[in-house]
């Protein structure tokens, strides 16, 4: 396993095109490259902002993980997993996740592993904040998520 | 040793992070979690459903019958939803 | 079926990031945006370029159809497809698929499956260019990419 | 009606297009390419083997069984490598 990998939790927003070069630059050997933003939602107009909680530590600690194991499942030559924290309005990007392979199948399945890991893995919690209403109530972890990172220990 | 409390773990407890001393007898996560649901009416609120209650210790995520030892931090938060 | 499908093909290379910006610009809808990004290798250094023929017309109208295919198959709320034809250097991009959907399960398997489609049905052949040695031997397909395509005919 | 070459098929013909005017007897993409194959040695080249040529009429892939009717341009050319 050689791959690059880099891991940040931040406040700030980011510029996948500029994490992507990061891996790509200077490289012959890259022929795919998948990038996955998560977006925050305004859920049909109620909602005003996702307030994001996270363990610091932890939650950079967790994404190393979830990186490490999707290099040691596929040939991977690099990956970037970014998580947002903090208050983040609709349409902002909340999560970057990129892989960059020889080939596209490894970095589908790559891309598509670390994203469920980190729903199901890594600490962070969502809050909504309601239009006009302030902080609401937390955000329920979805079954399909856990369903969706368990399919990976089969 | 350090318990770190998060999102309404937190909220029910009333604060993000305490030293603890349990007592000698308390081995297990499982163990830590019943003695301080007795600390309080806060921590009642905060441990009355253990079943979604989620472990971590020293930053890895634990089963509730793990062994604390030596651990520095335990932490507690319910799933998360983060991504 | 909602879709914004945006399919070019041209020479000139292209900023995936801005392509994005344009499906999520101003939505509150879209939860996760998918962006796969094919690049020429260097086949271990031996490759000076990738030529790349297509068939004018053809090739957007297949394209087309393989997006109008993906957004009839998952919700997806938007989909950018570029191809690239001409001398294409190592490291350059190629191709670019990008999904955009409320959840992330269906913007994953809606570019997968474009790219798919897009190896097997869209006119484009590729030839090599060794360094030091012109125009080479053409690409031949690759019996995986037609395997991959078979799959979401089951 | 108009025949587009591509790659290796452009390169052994000798030509990118060009107006053909097949006899009335040739109806499907089959009879087309046998009919084409004999009409010189750099024809034959390209149609040597039937079994991997790739047809399109009026920019939609077809099979070899295809029916030609009306069709304005043929194309042929070997399985696509893009992407």
């Amino acid at each position: 396993m050689s791959a690059r990998i880099l891991v940040r939790v931040q406040k700030e927003g980011f510029d996948a095109s500029a994490e992507a070069a990061v891996l790509t630059q200077g490289r012959g050997d890259i022929g795919a490259l998948v990038s996955f933003t998560g977006l925050c939602r305004d859920e049909g107009g109620v909602l005003a902002a996702l307030e994001i909680e996270h363990y610091p530590g932890m939650a950079e600690e967790e994404i190393n993980r979830a990186a490490l194991e999707a290099a040691s499942r596929w040939p991977l030559e690099g990956v970037v997993a970014i998580h947002r924290y903090g208050l983040i309005r609709p349409g902002e990007p909340i999560v970057l996740a990129i892989t960059a392979s020889a080939h596209r199948g490894e970095a589908f399945a790559a891309a598509s592993f670390l994203m469920d890991y980190l729903k199901t893995e890594a600490p962070f919690w969502k809050r909504r904040h309601l239009a006009g209403k302030g902080a609401g109530d937390w955000v329920e972890a979805a079954a399909q998520d856990h369903a969706a990172a368990q399919k990976w220990r089969a | 040793m350090k318990a770190l409390y998060f999102s309404w773990v937190r909220e029910r407890i009333g604060k993000a992070e305490e030293e603890i001393v349990p007592p000698e007898n308390i081995k297990t996560v499982a163990e830590l979690m019943a003695w301080l649901s007795g600390q309080g009416e806060n921590y009642a609120a905060a441990f009355a459903n253990i079943k979604t209650m989620r472990a971590a210790l020293d930053h890895t995520h634990v089963r509730h019958d793990a062994l604390i030892q030596n651990a520095w931090e335990i932490a507690f938060f319910p799933p998360m939803t983060g991504g």
